[in-house]
This record gives C-alpha cells, sequence and structure tokens, in this order.
C-alpha cells in the first residue's frame, strides 16, 4: 500500500470510528507522573490521549493514575480500576517490573493489556498471554539494532556498559546477540548511580573503540555530560532511551554526534508521524518524545480494534487486536505471534535544529525485526 | 474531651466494618484499601514495639518488612516452578502454604533482627538511627543487585497464597486474614507492654541508668524487643506481598522506612492503636489527595509536618485531647 | 570483727592530671552505716560510681562480700546485691509510683523476660512493693506518677526501690539532699532502722543527720581520706576539724 | 592495570571525597551546634543546583548560577530554620527526622511543580571544559580537578573559619555550652539561624557543582543525603575534622570498590558473574564500612560516643 492510499485509509477509520461502537469502553492508564521517571509518562500520557482527542471519539473514557514508579502502588492503581472503575482495557505502564507486577494479574483476570513501552522478556516468552500486546517493542530490540549497528559500523572492541539490574542485564545481552566483534570491557553500574568517573576511566583505559551503554533517564544524562568532559572520544552507541528529546535538553551539546537506535524518530516520513508531530507540538507546545509516539500508536491500535470489536468479545477484539490495522507513526508495523512489533529499527544522529537538539535518522539497522522469543510462547 | 479506649475501639470497628459493608456494595477496592491498612498498621505496631515503649528509634525497619515479603515470595516463586528452594543436604521445597511462609517469615525477620540489632545497639543516639539505615541499604542493595530472585524488577507471586478454608483471592477473605494478624499483633504488644519485658523495657527508654542500678541489662532487653518487633513487622512484609501478589526491593527501601515511622507518628508515638490511625489517615489521604492533585505528596508533607509541629500526641492526641502518658 | 562485707583498697582514680580517687581505703562491715563525708568535689560521688560499677578504677581494689569486682558492671553488681540512690533522683518518670518499685523488685528477682502476664497483677511484684513503699511512708501514693511526685517523695521512691532490691550493701547519695529540716528528720528515722537489712555507705552533707546515724565517718578531702573513725574521733580530728567540719560549723 | 588508570581512579575518589564533605561539613555543624539531624539537607542541595541551573540559562553565565545556588540556598536555609527547624532544637530526634522528612516531601514537590518533571540543562563553563593530561598517558577532565580544588578551598575556609574568628569561637562554644553562650550575651537564636544558613549554602554549592556535570532533577538530593550521612557517622557527628576523613574514605573506598571488586572477583569466576557480584558488593561496601566502624569505634572515628 502506497503512502496516499494508506492515509486515505486512516481518514477513513477516523471517520467511522465514533459511529462504529455502541457503548463506552472503560481504558484504565497506569503511568508514572510524579518523582524520578514522571517525563516518560507525561509524554506516553499525552502522547495516548492526543491520539483519542484527534479520533474525535467520544465514547472512549480513559482514567489517569500516577503510579509513582512503585511496583506495589501499580498493583493496587490496577486493582481499583479492575474492580473498582470496571475498566475493560489497561495501559500505561513505563517500567518492566512494574509491567511484571501489574500484567500477569490484570491478564489472569481477562483483562487487556496493551503496553505502551515496557516489555520484558518474561511476557514475551513463557509468559506470553493472548490479552496483552506490546506495541512499543520488546525490550532487547533496541540493544539487538545497536549490535548490528555497531557490527555494520565495523566496530571490533566494543566497551559496553548498563545497569546492574535485569533491564541492564537484558540490554547487553540483546546487544550480544547481533554483535559480532570483541568486548573491550563489560561494566554493570549501581542503578541510580549519578557519577560514572570510575566507569570513564575503565573506558580510557581498555582500548575499546566504541562504547555501548544504557542507562536511561538521569544516568544518562549525567553520564554523557561527564562523557564529555573527560576527553575520551572514543565514539558512543545507545538505544534510543538516552537521547530522547525529552531528555535531549538537559545533556546539551554533549550528545551530539551520538548514535542511537530507535523504532521511531521524528522525521520518519509518512502521514500519520506528520499528523502526530504537529499535532502534539500544537497541543502541547513541545516536541514529541519516543514515548508520546508509543502512547499515540497505542491509543490509534486500541481505537482501530475497538472500531470492528467490543473488548466484551475477547476473542474477536484480541483478533482485531492482532490486525494490527492502524497507521503507525512508525509505518510498516505488524504483530508477531507473540503479540510483540514487527517493524524496522532505525539508526539516529543527535543534531542540533536551531537552538534544538533532536535526532535524525541516517541509516536502518534492521528490517522487519521480530524478537527473540517468539518460539518460546506457547499461546 | 473523648477517652482513649473508645476512640480505639471505634477505630478498630470502623477497620472491620467498612469492607464487610464495602464488600455488600460491591466495592471490593475499598476492601483492599482496608486490607492494606491492616498491613500497614501491624508492620508499624511491630515498630512500636521498638520505637515507641523501647526509645529504639529504627529508620531501617524497611529490612524487615522487605525480608518477610521476599521470604514469602521466594518461596511461593518456587513452588510455582517447581523448583526446589535447595537440595542439599536434604530436599526443602516451596510452598504456597500461608501456614508454612508466616512461620518462615517471622523466623527470617527475627534472625536478621538479631544480626542487625546485636551490632546496632552498641550504639545509640543518631547513630543507633544512622546504623539501622545503613544495614537496611546493604539489604536493599543486596536486593536490587542480586539476580536469582528478579533483583530490581521484583518478583510476582501469581497466585495469591493459601489459607485452609478460605480464599484468599476473595478480597474479604484476604482481608479478614490481615485483620486478625493485626489485633493479634496489637493485643500481643498491648500484653508485653504490661508484662515485666514491657515493664522494664519501658523503664530503659525513661531512664537507662536507673535500670541499670536495679540490675536489669538493658543490651538484652533492647535486643529481644528488637527481635520481636522485626518479627511483627517481617510478618506484615509476607501479608504485604500477598496483598500486591508481589515483592520489589521499593519494600526495603529507606522511604518506607520513613513511611511507617510516619504512620507511628501520626497516630500517636507509643499508643497501642495509633500505628491503626496513622495507617489509616495515610492511606486515606493517600487516595483523597492522590485524587485530587499529582502534587499530594507537597500536601501530605505539610500536613505531617505541621502534626510533628503542633499535635504531638498524634491522631488519637488530637482526638482525645490529651498527651500520651507511659 | 567479722571480715567487711565491702572492702576498698588503695582505689585510685584520675581523669588526665586531676587525681579524684587517691589510694583510697575503705570498710563496711555488717549492721553498721558508715558515712562519708567531704566538701563538695572531694571525689565522693567519682567513689560511689566506681562501687557500682559506673566507672572503672585505674588501680587499687573492691572486694565485695569476699568477690573482687574487677571487671564486673553496674547491672551485675546490682544484681550482687548492691544498691544504689542517686544524688540527683533518679526514677522512671512516665511510670507511677509503684511501677517504679515493682520495676526494682523484679530487677531483683532477677526475671525480666516474662512476655504476656501483667506485672500489676502479679502479687509477687506487687506484694514486696507495697510493702516497701509503706516502709519509706509512700502509701497511698501508689497510683502517681513519678513525674509529679514531690521533691521529698521522689527521694523516699528511690529509697524504696533501693528496699525493694533486697541488696546486701546500701549506697546511699546524699538521700537528704534538698529536703527541709522536718524531711531529715524523717528520713533519718527511716535510715536508721535499714541498717538491720544491710549497711549503708552513706553519702551526706547534711551533718546532723551524719552524726546521728553514722556508726564510722570517713572524710575525703582533694581524693584522699585523712581520717576515719567514729563519731567522736572525727569531732575532735585538729585534720578534719581545719579541712571540713571548721568551713561548715 | 595501569598506573594511569590507578591516578585517574583516586583522583575520582578524592572528588567525590571533597563534595561529600562540602555536604557533608553543614549537615555535621548543624547537628553539633544545635543538636539536630537535618534529613532535608538533600533538599538545599537540590535548591543549590535548580537555582544554578536557572539563573545560568537566564543570564547565560555558569558563574552568575554558581553564585545564585549560593544565595539561594543560604536564603531557603535560613527561611526554613526561623519557619520550621528552630522549633525542633528541643525535640527528640524521632521528631526532628520526621519533620524533615515532611521537608523533603515538600521541597520535592514543590520543586517539581516550579520547575517540571523533566531534568534541567546546566552545563560546564568553557573555561573549564575538557581534559588536561596526566602524567602515566592519562587524561582528567579540568573540571573536575576544579572541584576537587574548590573542595579543598571550601575544607580549608571551613576549618579557619572555625578556629579563627569571631563566629568560630561562637560556633565552638555554643557546641559547649548553649546556656553558657546565651550568657555571654550572643543572640543565641541569630547564631543557629546563620549556622544553618551557612551550611545550607555548603549544600546548594556541592549541588551546583555537582548538577553541572550530572542531572539537575528533582529527587538529586537523596542520595547524596545518605551517603553525607554515612560519611558523617563514620566521622563522629558534629566533627569537622572526622567530616574530612570520613568523606576521603567513602569517596575512596566507593571508587575503588567498584573499579576493583570486579576484578577481583574475576579471578575466581568468569567475568560476566564477577562483574554482577563484584557489582553488587561494590554497592554495599561503603554501607559495610560504616557498619564496621561503628561496631568498633559506636561513637565515629572522631566523634564521643554519646
Amino acid at each position: 500500500m502506497n503512502l496516499i492510499t494508506k492515509s486515505l485509509a486512516a481518514l477513513a477509520v477516523l471517520g467511522m470510528t465514533s459511529a462504529a461502537f455502541a457503548e463506552p469502553v472503560k481504558v484504565g492508564m497506569i503511568t508514572t507522573l510524579s518523582g524520578g521517571g514522571a517525563s516518560l509518562g507525561i509524554d506516553a500520557r499525552d502522547g495516548f490521549m492526543l491520539a483519542i482527542k484527534q479520533s474525535g471519539n467520544k465514547d472512549v473514557d480513559v482514567v489517569i493514575e500516577d503510579d509513582q514508579r512503585k511496583p506495589d502502588v501499580a498493583v493496587q492503581i490496577a486493582d481499583k480500576m479492575i474492580q473498582s472503575d470496571k475498566v475493560d482495557i489497561l495501559t500505561g505502564i513505563i517500567w518492566s517490573n512494574l509491567a511484571m507486577a501489574v500484567v500477569p494479574a490484570a491478564v489472569a483476570q481477562g483483562k487487556f493489556y496493551l503496553s505502551v513501552n515496557a516489555a520484558p522478556s518474561q511476557l514475551a516468552g513463557k509468559g506470553c498471554n493472548a490479552h496483552y500486546f506490546s506495541v512499543s517493542y520488546q525490550n532487547d530490540n533496541l540493544h539487538e539494532a545497536a549490535g548490528a549497528y555497531a557490527t555494520d559500523a565495523g566496530y571490533k572492541n566494543t566497551f559496553i556498559l548498563a545497569p546492574n539490574y535485569p533491564a541492564g542485564k537484558d540490554s547487553l545481552t540483546g546487544f550480544k546477540r547481533f554483535y559480532k566483534g570483541e568486548l573491550a570491557g563489560e561494566v554493570y553500574t549501581q542503578l541510580g548511580q549519578t557519577d560514572y568517573a570510575a566507569e570513564i576511566a575503565q573506558i580510557r583505559a581498555s582500548g575499546a573503540d566504541s562504547v555501548f551503554f544504557f542507562l536511561p533517564g538521569g544516568m544518562g544524562i549525567a553520564f554523557m555530560k561527564q562523557y564529555a568532559q573527560s576527553g575520551v572520544d572514543i565514539p558512543l552507541i545507545g538505544p534510543a532511551f538516552s537521547f530522547d528529546q525529552g531528555i535531549l535538553q538537559a545533556v546539551g551539546d554533549a550528545a551530539l554526534g551520538v548514535k542511537n537506535t530507535a523504532n521511531w524518530s521524528k522525521d520518519i516520513d509518512n502521514a500519520a508521524n506528520k499528523a502526530f508531530v504537529e499535532g502534539f507540538q500544537a497541543e502541547y507546545d513541545r516536541l514529541p518524545s519516543i514515548y508520546a509516539s508509543y502512547g499515540y500508536d497505542t491509543a490509534n491500535l486500541m481505537l482501530s480494534a475497538l472500531a470492528k470489536a467490543s473488548p466484551s468479545d475477547a476473542d474477536a477484539f484480541q483478533k482485531a487486536l492482532e490486525a494490527a490495522d492502524f497507521n503507525s507513526v512508525r509505518g510498516k508495523f505488524s504483530f508477531a505471534s507473540n503479540h510483540h512489533p514487527i517493524q524496522d529499527i532505525y539508526v539516529r544522529e543527535v543534531v542540533k535544529e536551531g537552538d534544538i537538539l533532536t535526532n535524525k535518522i541516517v541509516g536502518t539497522a534492521m528490517t522487519d525485526r521480530s524478537n527473540a522469543y517468539v518460539d518460546d510462547c506457547k499461546m | 474531651m473523648l477517652r482513649e479506649t473508645p476512640v480505639n475501639i471505634a477505630l478498630v470497628l470502623l477497620l472491620l466494618t467498612v469492607p464487610v459493608a464495602a464488600s455488600a456494595m460491591d466495592e471490593p477496592f475499598i476492601v483492599t484499601l482496608a486490607t492494606k491498612v491492616a498491613i500497614f498498621a501491624t508492620a508499624a505496631v511491630g515498630l512500636n514495639i521498638a520505637l515507641g515503649h523501647g526509645g529504639l528509634v529504627s529508620f531501617g525497619h524497611a529490612a524487615f518488612f522487605g525480608i518477610g515479603g521476599y521470604g514469602a515470595g521466594i518461596l511461593a516463586s518456587h513452588a510455582q516452578n517447581y523448583e526446589p528452594l535447595m537440595t542439599w543436604p536434604f530436599t526443602v521445597e516451596g510452598t504456597q502454604q500461608m501456614l508454612i511462609i508466616w512461620p518462615v517469615a517471622l523466623l527470617a525477620g527475627g534472625i536478621a533482627a538479631l544480626a542487625i540489632g546485636a551490632l546496632s545497639l552498641r550504639t545509640s543516639g543518631v547513630y543507633f538511627i544512622m546504623i539501622t539505615l545503613a544495614f537496611a541499604q546493604m539489604v536493599f542493595y543486596f536486593a536490587v543487585s542480586w539476580p536469582a530472585y528478579g533483583g530490581e524488577d521484583g518478583l510476582p507471586i501469581y497466585v495469591r497464597n493459601s489459607f485452609p478454608g478460605l480464599n484468599t483471592l476473595r478480597p474479604l477473605d484476604f482481608f479478614a486474614v490481615a485483620f486478625v494478624w493485626f489485633l493479634a499483633a496489637t493485643l500481643f504488644s498491648i500484653l508485653l507492654s504490661r508484662s515485666r519485658f514491657g515493664l522494664a523495657l519501658q523503664g530503659a527508654r525513661q531512664n537507662v541508668e536507673r535500670v541499670r542500678a536495679v540490675g536489669i541489662d538493658p543490651y538484652r532487653l533492647r535486643l529481644v524487643a528488637f527481635t520481636i518487633s522485626g518479627m511483627i513487622t517481617a510478618l506484615a512484609g509476607a501479608l504485604y506481598a500477598d496483598l500486591n501478589r508481589f515483592v520489589s526491593p521499593s519494600m526495603l527501601s529507606w522511604q518506607t522506612s520513613g513511611e511507617i515511622m510516619v504512620f507511628i507518628i501520626l497516630g500517636g508515638v507509643g499508643r497501642h492503636f495509633g500505628p491503626l490511625a496513622g495507617a489509616a489517615l495515610f492511606i486515606l489521604l493517600e487516595y483523597a489527595l492522590g485524587g485530587v492533585s499529582e502534587y499530594w505528596k507537597f500536601l501530605l508533607g505539610v500536613l505531617l509536618l505541621l502534626v510533628v509541629l503542633f499535635a504531638h500526641g498524634g491522631l488519637i492526641g488530637v482526638v482525645t485531647r490529651r498527651r500520651h502518658h507511659g | 570483727m567479722a571480715e567487711p562485707i565491702l572492702e576498698i583498697r588503695d582505689l585510685t582514680k584520675s581523669f588526665g592530671a586531676l587525681t579524684v580517687s587517691d589510694h583510697i581505703s575503705l570498710d563496711l562491715r555488717a549492721g553498721e552505716i558508715h558515712a562519708l563525708i567531704g566538701p563538695n568535689g572531694a571525689g565522693k560521688s567519682t567513689l560511689i560510681k566506681q562501687i557500682c560499677g559506673e566507672l572503672q578504677q585505674d588501680s587499687g581494689s573492691i572486694r565485695f562480700a569476699g568477690r573482687d569486682l574487677a571487671g564486673t558492671g553496674t547491672v551485675e553488681r546490682a544484681r550482687l546485691g548492691l544498691a544504689r540512690t542517686f544524688q540527683v533522683s533518679s526514677v522512671a518518670p512516665e511510670f507511677t509510683t509503684l511501677q517504679n518499685v515493682v520495676l526494682a523488685v523484679q530487677g531483683a528477682s532477677g526475671r525480666s523476660f516474662g512476655f504476656l502476664r501483667p506485672v500489676l497483677s502479679d502479687p509477687s511484684l506487687t506484694g514486696p512493693a507495697r510493702r516497701h513503699m509503706e516502709r519509706v511512708g509512700l502509701t497511698g501514693r501508689e497510683n502517681i506518677l513519678a513525674s509529679i511526685l514531690s521533691h521529698g517523695e521522689r527521694r523516699r521512691l528511690e529509697l524504696a526501690m533501693a528496699l525493694a532490691m533486697e541488696p546486701h550493701v546500701f549506697l546511699l547519695d546524699e538521700p537528704m539532699a534538698g529536703l527541709g529540716p522536718e524531711g531529715s528528720v524523717e528520713l533519718t528515722a527511716i535510715l536508721a532502722n535499714l541498717r538491720h537489712e544491710a549497711p549503708i555507705l552513706l553519702v551526706e552533707h547534711d551533718m546532723d543527720a551524719v552524726f546521728a546515724l553514722a556508726d564510722r565517718i570517713s572524710v575525703l578531702v582533694y581524693g584522699r581520706i585523712i581520717a576515719t573513725g567514729n563519731v567522736d574521733d572525727i569531732r575532735s580530728n585538729p585534720e578534719v576539724q581545719s579541712s571540713y567540719l571548721g568551713e561548715t560549723a | 592495570m595501569s598506573a594511569a588508570l590507578l591516578i585517574e581512579q583516586v583522583l575520582n575518589g578524592l572528588q567525590l571525597g571533597v563534595m561529600l564533605f562540602v555536604m557533608a561539613a553543614g549537615l555535621t555543624l548543624i547537628f553539633g551546634v544545635m543538636g539536630l539531624i537535618n534529613l532535608a539537607h538533600g533538599s538545599l542541595y537540590m535548591v543549590g543546583a535548580f537555582a544554578c541551573a536557572a539563573v545560568a540559562a537566564a543570564t547565560g553565565s555558569f558563574w552568575l548560577g554558581l553564585a545564585a545556588s549560593l544565595a539561594a540556598a543560604a536564603i531557603t536555609g535560613a527561611i526554613v530554620e526561623i519557619v520550621v527547624i528552630r522549633r525542633l532544637y528541643s525535640r527528640d530526634h524521632l521528631d526532628q527526622v520526621l519533620a524533615t522528612f515532611a521537608l523533603i516531601l515538600i521541597f520535592s514537590e514543590g520543586t517539581r511543580w516550579l520547575f517540571g518533571s523533566f531534568p534541567l540543562y546546566l552545563d560546564v563553563p568553557p573555561i573549564l571544559s575538557g581534559a588536561v593530561p596526566l602524567p602515566g598517558g592519562g587524561a582528567y577532565s579540568l573540571y573536575r580537578l576544579a572541584i576537587i580544588g574548590a573542595g579543598i578551598l571550601v575544607a580549608a575556609g571551613l576549618f579557619l573559619l572555625i578556629g579563627r574568628t569571631r563566629l568560630g569561637i561562637r560556633i565552638r562554644a555554643g557546641e559547649a555550652d548553649r546556656e553558657m553562650i546565651a550568657a555571654l550575651g550572643v543572640d543565641i537564636g541569630r547564631l543557629y539561624t546563620m549556622v544553618f544558613a551557612l551550611g545550607a549554602a555548603l549544600a546548594g554549592f556541592a549541588g551546583a557543582l555537582v548538577g553541572t556535570i550530572q542531572s539537575v532533577q528533582v529527587g538529586m538530593g537523596e542520595p547524596v543525603l545518605i551517603l553525607a550521612f554515612v560519611v558523617i557517622v563514620i566521622g563522629g557527628i558534629g566533627s569537622i575534622k572526622g567530616a574530612f576523613i570520613g568523606a576521603l574514605l567513602v569517596g575512596i573506598t566507593d571508587t575503588l570498590g567498584r573499579f576493583l571488586l570486579p576484578i577481583a572477583f574475576g579471578t575466581v569466576m568468569n567475568a560476566s558473574d564477577a562483574t554482577a557480584v563484584g557489582s553488587a558488593l561494590a554497592s554495599m561496601l561503603i554501607y559495610i564500612l560504616m557498619a564496621v566502624v561503628l561496631v568498633v569505634r559506636p561513637g565515629g572515628l572522631y566523634g564521643t560516643a554519646t
């Protein structure tokens, strides 16, 4: 399908949605709106709500609650949404550990869960579930792409580092899955660590030709600023999280030129993405982040499925979701058999547009990438 | 002016009737909230034995809360995966039976409290506050970085552990379990405070020289009190793990230690039903204010500050307009 | 003569350059009241603290009932039968009078690890406690908080707590301090009886009480015992006259 | 392992140490003089960093930002002392812990309300940007060297202030005997406010210096606060000298532990496990250090046991 017909189809879907529902649908969004990781949750929420607003659909009732990035709080909110608000669909969780706390119990109670970000391997493999869909990626994807990119770029001796927690370990495993060179070093830092002088010294001494790091949130900001000051000029590679719109401005020029892997960028050229980026800027007066794009896609996927079936008819609704009959801002988008996306993953470079730091696509790291856990999932 | 006892009885009856009524009106979430109140109150009853009766300001009770939680989580996860906990020198299987999980949580919390207490009680005052914090941080970082049981991601319990004759997945059944434990812990704490041990412990808080001069060793008293305190808090941790069907290092964080202390101070230090009043108020605020504003913690901070500065007897103290004595 | 119950030999203690106990030797015999007098800063309280184990001496020995106390702490010495009252009243302020005395009875019983039975309904504790309170004249004040007792009552409460320990020796650090003349007279009468239970080492400034009660008196000046003897010996001792009694008389 | 790497790691430990000292000095002064445990000290650190970032962004000058961080933290400290803290001096430690815990909530959420949830931008001034060569072939960030210098200057200044000035004499007298100093006719309330503001300014200064190379965001103060407490407890609460020694000890132990432990474990197990176990142990190391110090010396290295 070419771009024009696809966007026409999109308009057609948007036009018919409001007529298609008989009864309102309740959606529970559990996300992080306060404390350290709030910027991610706020973006995911804003992207999600933008899609709902653009659709003009008045029959979707979204209940939003702040999980404070605490698993126990997230579980209680999920209980409340299921028991008290009687929601049909849950979404919104940013962090893998919160997802692991909420998702298995929620889907066991027959609710649908659509992930706007977190997609731990447990939920992709043995623990997969018919009612669980990840719209963003499988957690390993961007790290795998970074490994593939490092190999393509001819790096032979990469230094890799991540925080010492499960997502950090998954990240390095993912990187190594597609990286063919040697490792100059493998270091686990403390979660929440803010000073990376010791690690930077090791990088300097290691003789590496490239550095892969996965340090989400404030950790990445600190690392890059310190790295830029250290006089080490070995090229950096990372997944998109540390180069996201929300934190690039805080990193400053230290991030310029760094290559990062992402399944979305604001310069992907399609009508849906244009509508999203412009709509987001008009609505919130800032550039959208990758989390906003996941939120936006999640909402559109949900709307597309709601147009065909009601969540009360679980099998039909699941089929409608599996069809992924919506226009992703990423372009190509379909679901693998374990309900995780099959999509292209790009290499982006941090550039300056006027005074604003942002990302530009410079290549494709992986095409039609699914995930490593498809075969483990017996649905 | 109200007497304290009727206020206490009213509080307990409220805790009992609200969930029963909510359950009848098909509002299961309110039952869940009440269960949370009962569990937090139990944790605070535990801390109150050290803090209120013994004057031992522990800033590290999250360690015991988390150890209890992990005890439940680890046993349950082994049972779920059909992997024995250990195979040498003898085989120990995991379990989802609360009647086994509870003694394990009590024992694990007791051993940890005994070890931490034995070292920490060599210090006093601010040093005691800080060394208990340090030990809790140690356990926290251990849990975060130890990969076997989920590390930072935590450990899910997919199905709530079971108790003979009850369907613990039904909110009201599980509330009953938590409520009975809360009552048992509170009654034990009341009996304790009036016993020989309680008399000596409270005496040591008021005047340690005097207690030594009558031939009682305060170190042993305090160590036993700290251990009992850690055990009760660990039990509450095991219940909390079951409430959420999930355990994570956040149960071990220093903020958790702070929150358990907040329950006590909100309710009134050294009062037997202070933990209940404090935990109930805290959770009520969390949900009332949390709905009003994203910044509800700002309001919580202001309220806590006002209580500490101006309402020293805590909530029960305000209601009964009476400072606490002994 | 019987062997002394408490026997102090060559006790020495310094804080830096200041020697607070300078080769002190002192005996306490069964049935006697031995008063320790001396000007402020002479080292009387420091001596009491060493005897009850709060401070450890630099050299010299303290023997109690034939046993060397070296290396034992306050708690153990209390268990062995050394009962002490404090110079500044030291009770548990949030407890009632009765609870304070029960605490002492319980300490003497050596059983503090009962967890369930309420102490106040345990006659093996409250019985003796009420008896001791009666002896010091606190009957009827059982349920008063110690913090709101009058000064004199609090001194008597201390004494009741010492009695409750059924000790082998009383160490009384200025029990009359702050009492009016009337209170001193009452307390003197109580103390006079006490010597039949156990001998008393009495640190006191109130000379009327000392002369009325003491069988023997030791005079401590600048950390040294300058004289020991019966009341008449001390009254007539010229060195004591010049260094101590002269000032106060 | 090369000598250059070791030198660089020791410098890193030193840099962490001196910054911890600047944080801990205020904390230990406040405890020594007023007997107050201030959990909200980390919030003042955050205030300093935010003030620096905001002013630097508005004026384009890092140095104005740095001055603003001192002023903002000192003024905030003085206001907090007058409004809240002075009611806590006569209270027990429990009340102090809880009231200042409440202050953390107020400060964190208040800052988030003012500045939003996104981290702020703050960068190293051009003059201190880049790295300088080290003997042995390595290089080291100029800015970090400047931090070490600034920290040592602050330490020297504090020792002079306490040892040589009238304010210092009053502070020492206040530690020794509150009534005596009141009898000398010194306005004790004003003295306390000044000491608190001084401690706050130091925390704000540290926040601005460190925020520049880390990230300026809500909640940045708490990890540092706990480290600073570890420092003053190891050094002995109330002792500036103890805080200095404790800070260097913690800085060096933490940095070298993170660097050396995985290597040490690497000699007995495979590399991946060694890094995991080594980092786990490294993250617990300073708490273990603190526990050991307290068990051996219950009053810290230079403190008096209470």
